[in-house]
């Protein structure tokens, strides 16, 4: 017997309490930065964040630009390599305990430590900040995909043999689709990550991006400056993520939540 | 084997990249300056300038092959040569005179180089600074200075960590004062305590190259650097200009901190009696350093290096 | 057309191993109706699969069509215990599901032909106007008619039926039945078909398997002999379909001939 | 008609595959740097590593527990914090759309940008470091546990609520333990982003454990040493994902997989 | 004990509304089994569903004990048409699983007395030997008597029971239909009870409701006069039983007496 209320169920409601949460999470940021009177070098009010913003909203915007296309380019890398290395894993026992350590191998590499390796390999362009995209944000789109199609009810694995489906008809036409939820929560740890792994990337060897303003920033202790370039970051983090919760939305009407 | 066509469409000009040794501070203007007044173009260089992330980074990549040319602290260089031998060489000085110091803030506990016995001072580890301070502390005097503890942290943070009061001083290059400065919210004026009072012998930032590059076309390189150079000239001789300059290509770059930070190298470019040509490389002043290391025992074993193998004497300007 | 030598299947599982079946020498001819009957977890369901090929048999041979078995077939369709549907496929794309799997390999009839195809079965099970909705949107009874027209779509020539009816009223029950005669009929098919209910089992089957408690053995075979087509609801040959169904309760009733055996396989599965 | 091999189900292959994936990688490793011939100051090859690691196999085993430690604390106070944040946002749809921007936000933040103000805030103890893992890898955590605990089945939802159970019946005897196979993905995403936390957490401020190790080592090019400090890294990160692993089989024995 | 005054029930999903069930007025007296019989479909586990307080209904009102339904209640057990087991919970713990969330509440049994009853229902439904198996070791009927036993833990005051025996064979059927009746005399419990068996519905009830097809609306109420205890087994009134069903069968099977609206609630569904 579950009653619904406005809050719940309307569509404004939809957007509207996520920006309440934003802004009261702002209030708290403002707040706390009065209370406990913490120094702007540490941590700026968002009023001098927004007024920094101001200064050069353009330069700023351009910058953010640079760094979504490096997300987005990496985060549809990391889909097209992440899907068929998890198909292959579930494919074969013997495929998965040989790929897993190796993947966990590169999966725990400090980012950070091989920016410099790829710039040197790829240059100066948007492929080694793609690659780090990629290497960032695999592993969870890997491990979801693959588990949530290794979960798929063995009635429905069954009907399908009954069939005699095809191993590929098994995959793409049952199991596949089975784990869409499940991939897409993978896709949404990945998407956050991906955009942390362009800002690393752009902490080497790159000219634009929001990585290299909080970088050039930080280390000329304009922290107001530093935290625009991380709003800005959360932001498209926020967008990102949210796009994908649409997406979602739309591709699975029938992957129903209940609560 | 650079011919690559130049950006610009013109076919004559040889592809160039070039690394700043940190980002686009206002120390690093001088190669904005010469790109703007044509300097490079003049010599026959199309040159892309890319910010630099330290000199261990910019050392692989010029030794990579991705940057022709790169700025990095020569100490550094030194240090990370004698431990792996890498195919880059120097070819020419920015500074004469090393800008690494301590730097604190006054009302503090260090006013002196005395008073740093005992005390934290942060920095990134194994930087200059850190692997010069027993030679520094030496040369200065200071009683035991085998007390001072380093605590590592990287170089964006130090000026927060010392305002915050977390450390009591930081390594710091000289023209990273008023970055220190400004970070402090009281607004105190800093302690500097550049090594370069104490040992003259040490060279700040240095030009590097690939090897291959300076032994198969040693005009080519002699052309950059003294296009480089001239830039570096014209900047010391009108910061503000220079400072103008360097914001057209990064509009974060003030004007007012980069002049201050250029006034700030001005002496360490060309310190009080220095007579040489600008960019010099003195090669016994490379001995006297590499000696010191070795007895510092950053490089080991003793006679490992060579100058000759990270300086190309031939190439620098000479005095 | 399908052929059991001495099949047996034991299941091992985390609490010991549990013998379903045990023993089973089966043939079923070509266009024969078959029904299977026994009590509640004896082996009917494991017996199906074991046909199908989607389980090995521990020991003994199985043969479909002459061939052994190694794997699922396509001229064998299975229609489950529990419905199955793909929970995000429309009650239409569900009954297709079939005809998408053979894809272009079985082109006796073209997509439009199996769409009309689909329609004409979901009529007949009474589920028109619901081709669009989607499974959790249908009653028990109406998921297991989607799957019966799941099963139907391709034609199969051997048809294995687990509990069909089980979740429909007594006159869908009816109407199905005899359509299901009827196809049989038409398209030569031969059909396996489990059921709790002894008078359907008269009135389908051309044989009546019986099997004993578990673990599942062949009790009896019975012959129905009563002319086709038959009728529950028309009450024909109503005295014969007694008779035969209180002959059939009987071999449920009886005791397993082997009790103490039995016992031994619970504590096995006690273990 | 699943017929199971030597490699697919013995015990021991469970274990040779993985090293056998491990050291064919390995191989590749020192192969590549030889073809390639790839300069040392660049990617040394596994040789090189092994003899820098026997050098001071005390010292870095040493580091290594450090770092171990500060992983596996910050591990478990993301457990700690993460499902009752999840459980928040199952329970009530009002609380998910206040709490999600927030933790997005959180989430996105470059966490090396945030580094220095740990210490600043909490000194240059374990403190920091543990915080650090924390925000690291809080989210896979969260969102792993409310979407999987959201997609429990209606049918077991609704018998729980035919019994009359209350909220936290449900929440805790239902839609946890169905969740837990989802939970165990989002750990084990999770627990290869704690190691990554507890490194850049030694970025700053630190004298010891394998992050202190290679950076120092990075910055004087040491290349030998960042290698051994990353390898040791990554057999730490495989240690701890297949703790995960073996927890799992022996807490969910029902939750077969099956392919 | 139960009342529902005009009750009825619209499903809204993306492919248009769809009409459950209709104006339902019932009234169940303290201690009487009512079975409930209507084509698939037709709304049956939507009526119980909405007795169980587990769906406001979209119009009317529904009191139990006197009180309007505003959730599930703990003295009323709810058997579902699919066994729902929690699958990581063996069979005992599954049937213990309802006094587990009474937990302290319910002190009436100690907890060793409730493991004594749920191994007591076990046997009396043959599962002895499997309690401590998973759900998936199990066969379909067997999944069904778990589920029963569980509605029986706590011995409920009212029990709405959606076909419980669908999936069990004629001889367990008829045992447990025996005991079920004993169980509701001597607990003086108010059964509302789904079948798609006939004779099970007049063998069982006090009074068999009957719903016409889709919308759901009451047809007509069977009173039931044959003396308990009853068994189809023991061929007692095997006339009167025969001659109810016969009627209930017809009442079945006559066309639904507003076919336009149906139509409508069809036309809705493809919208
Ligand atoms: N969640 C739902 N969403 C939409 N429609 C539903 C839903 N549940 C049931 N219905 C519809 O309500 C009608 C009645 O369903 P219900 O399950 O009550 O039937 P039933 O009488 O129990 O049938 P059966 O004997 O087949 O189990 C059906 O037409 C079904 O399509
Ligand atoms: N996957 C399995 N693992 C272990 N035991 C199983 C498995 N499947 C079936 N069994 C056991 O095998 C026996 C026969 O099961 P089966 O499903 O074939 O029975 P059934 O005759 O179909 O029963 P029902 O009429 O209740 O559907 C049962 O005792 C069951 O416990
Ligand atoms: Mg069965
Ligand atoms: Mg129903």
């Amino acid at each position: 017997m579950t009653k619904r209320s406005w809050l719940t169920s309307s569509r404004s409601a939809a957007i509207l309490l996520p920006v309440l949460g934003l802004f009261a999470a702002l209030g708290l940021w403002w707040l706390a930065v009065i209370v406990f009177s913490i120094e702007p070098f540490l941590l700026p009010t968002p009023g001098d964040v927004v007024t920094t913003f101001f200064d050069q909203p353009g330069y700023l915007l351009q910058q953010t630009g640079v760094s979504f296309l490096e997300t987005v380019g990496g985060f549809l890398l990391s889909i097209v390599t992440g899907l068929p290395i998890a198909f292959l894993i579930v494919r074969s026992v013997i495929v998965e305990r040989l790929l897993y350590p190796l993947l966990l191998a590169v999966n725990s590499i400090p980012k950070i430590a091989v920016a410099p390796l790829l710039v040197v390999w790829m240059g100066f362009g948007s492929w080694p900040k793609a690659v780090m995209v990629l290497l960032v944000c695999f592993f969870p789109i890997v491990i979801s995909t693959a588990s949530g199609m290794k979960s798929t009810p063995a009635e429905l694995v069954e009907l399908l043999r009954s069939l005699d489906a095809t191993k590929s008809q098994e995959f793409f036409r049952l199991r596949f689709v089975h784990a869409l939820p499940q991939i897409f929560t993978g896709l949404k740890v990945a998407i956050s990550l991906a955009v942390i792994g362009s800002v690393i990337a752009e902490f080497v060897g790159a000219t634009g991006g929001l990585g290299y303003v909080i970088q050039s920033s930080g280390s000329s202790a304009d922290t107001a400056l530093a935290f625009a370039g991380i709003t800005l970051l959360s932001i498209m983090s926020i967008v990102l993520f949210y796009g994908l919760v649409l997406l979602e939305h739309y591709l699975l009407p029938w992957a129903r939540e209940n609560r | 084997n650079n011919d690559k066509a130049g950006q610009n469409g013109d076919e004559s000009l040889q592809k160039i990249t070039y690394l700043t040794s940190f980002n686009t501070f206002g120390r690093e203007a001088y190669a904005y300056v010469a790109l703007e007044k044509g300097y490079f173009k003049d010599a026959g260089f199309d040159v892309t300038i890319k910010p630099g992330s330290g000199t261990v980074d910019v050392l692989k990549l010029v030794a990579g092959g991705q940057a022709d040319y790169g700025i990095g602290d020569f100490t550094a260089i030194l240090i990370t040569m004698g431990k792996q031998k890498m195919p880059v060489t120097t070819v020419g000085m920015i500074h004469q005179r090393s800008m690494a110091a301590i730097v604190a803030l006054k009302g503090g506990s260090i006013n002196t180089p005395q008073d740093l016995a005992g005390k934290k001072i942060g920095d990134q580890p194994g930087s200059t600074n850190t692997v010069m301070f027993p030679l520094y502390a030496k040369a200065a005097g200071i009683k035991g200075w085998e007390t001072t503890k380093f605590v590592p942290s990287p170089p964006p943070a130090l000026p927060q960590l010392l305002a915050a009061g977390t450390v009591d001083g930081i390594g710091q290059f000289v023209v990273g004062v008023p970055t220190v400065e400004k970070a402090d919210p009281k607004h105190r004026q800093a302690v500097v305590l550049p090594y370069g009072d104490k040992l003259p012998d040490l060279y700040g930032n240095a030009i590097i190259t690939r090897s291959d590059l300076a032994k198969d076309h040693p005009d080519q390189v002699k052309k950059f650097t003294s296009a480089l150079l001239k830039g570096l000239q014209d900047t010391i001789n009108d910061p503000e200009g220079a400072a103008k300059i360097l914001q057209k290509y990064d509009p974060k770059r003030t004007v007012d901190g980069s002049v201050a930070e250029l006034n700030l190298m001005k002496p360490y470019v060309k310190p009080d009696g220095f007579t040489g040509e600008l960019g010099e490389a003195d090669g016994e002043r490379v001995e006297r350093i590499l000696k010191a290391l070795e007895n510092a025992g950053e490089i080991k074993p003793a006679g490992s290096l060579n100058p000759a193998d990270v300086v190309d004497r031939d190439l620098a300007p000479k005095g | 057309m399908i052929r059991l030598d001495g099949v047996g299947q034991v299941f091992e599982g985390r609490g010991g191993s549990i013998q379903a079946v045990d023993g089973i020498d089966l043939h079923v001819q070509e266009n024969e109706f078959v029904t299977l009957i026994g009590r509640s977890g004896c082996g009917k369901s494991t017996l199906l699969r074991l046909i199908a090929g989607l389980l090995p048999p521990t020991y003994g041979a199985i043969e479909v069509a002459g061939e052994p078995v190694t794997g699922p077939r396509r001229d064998v369709s299975f229609m489950f215990q529990r419905p199955a549907l793909l929970p995000w496929r429309s009650v239409l794309s569900n009954v297709l599901l079939p005809v998408e799997i053979s894809g272009g390999k079985d082109k006796s009839k073209d997509k439009a032909a199996y769409r009309e195809r689909a329609h004409e079965l979901l009529e007949l099970v009474g589920l028109t106007g619901f081709e669009r909705r989607l499974p959790h949107e249908l009653s028990g009874g109406m998921q297991q008619r989607v799957s019966l027209c799941r099963s139907l779509i391709r034609d199969p020539k051997v048809m294995l039926m687990d509990e069909p009816f089980s979740a429909l009223d007594a006159l869908t029950r009816t109407e199905l039945s005899e359509e299901l005669q009827r196809i049989q009929m038409e398209l030569a098919t031969t059909i396996v078909f489990v059921t709790h209910s002894i008078e359907e089992a008269v009135l389908l089957a051309d044989r009546v398997v019986v099997l004993s408690p578990r673990p599942g053995r062949l009790r009896e075979i019975v012959e129905i002999d009563i002319p086709r087509p038959r009728s529950l609801g028309q009450n024909a040959h109503l005295t014969e379909v007694a008779q035969i169904s209180g002959r059939l309760h009987g071999l449920l009733s009886e005791k397993s001939p082997l009790p103490e055996q039995e016992q031994d396989s619970l504590s096995e599965g006690r273990r």
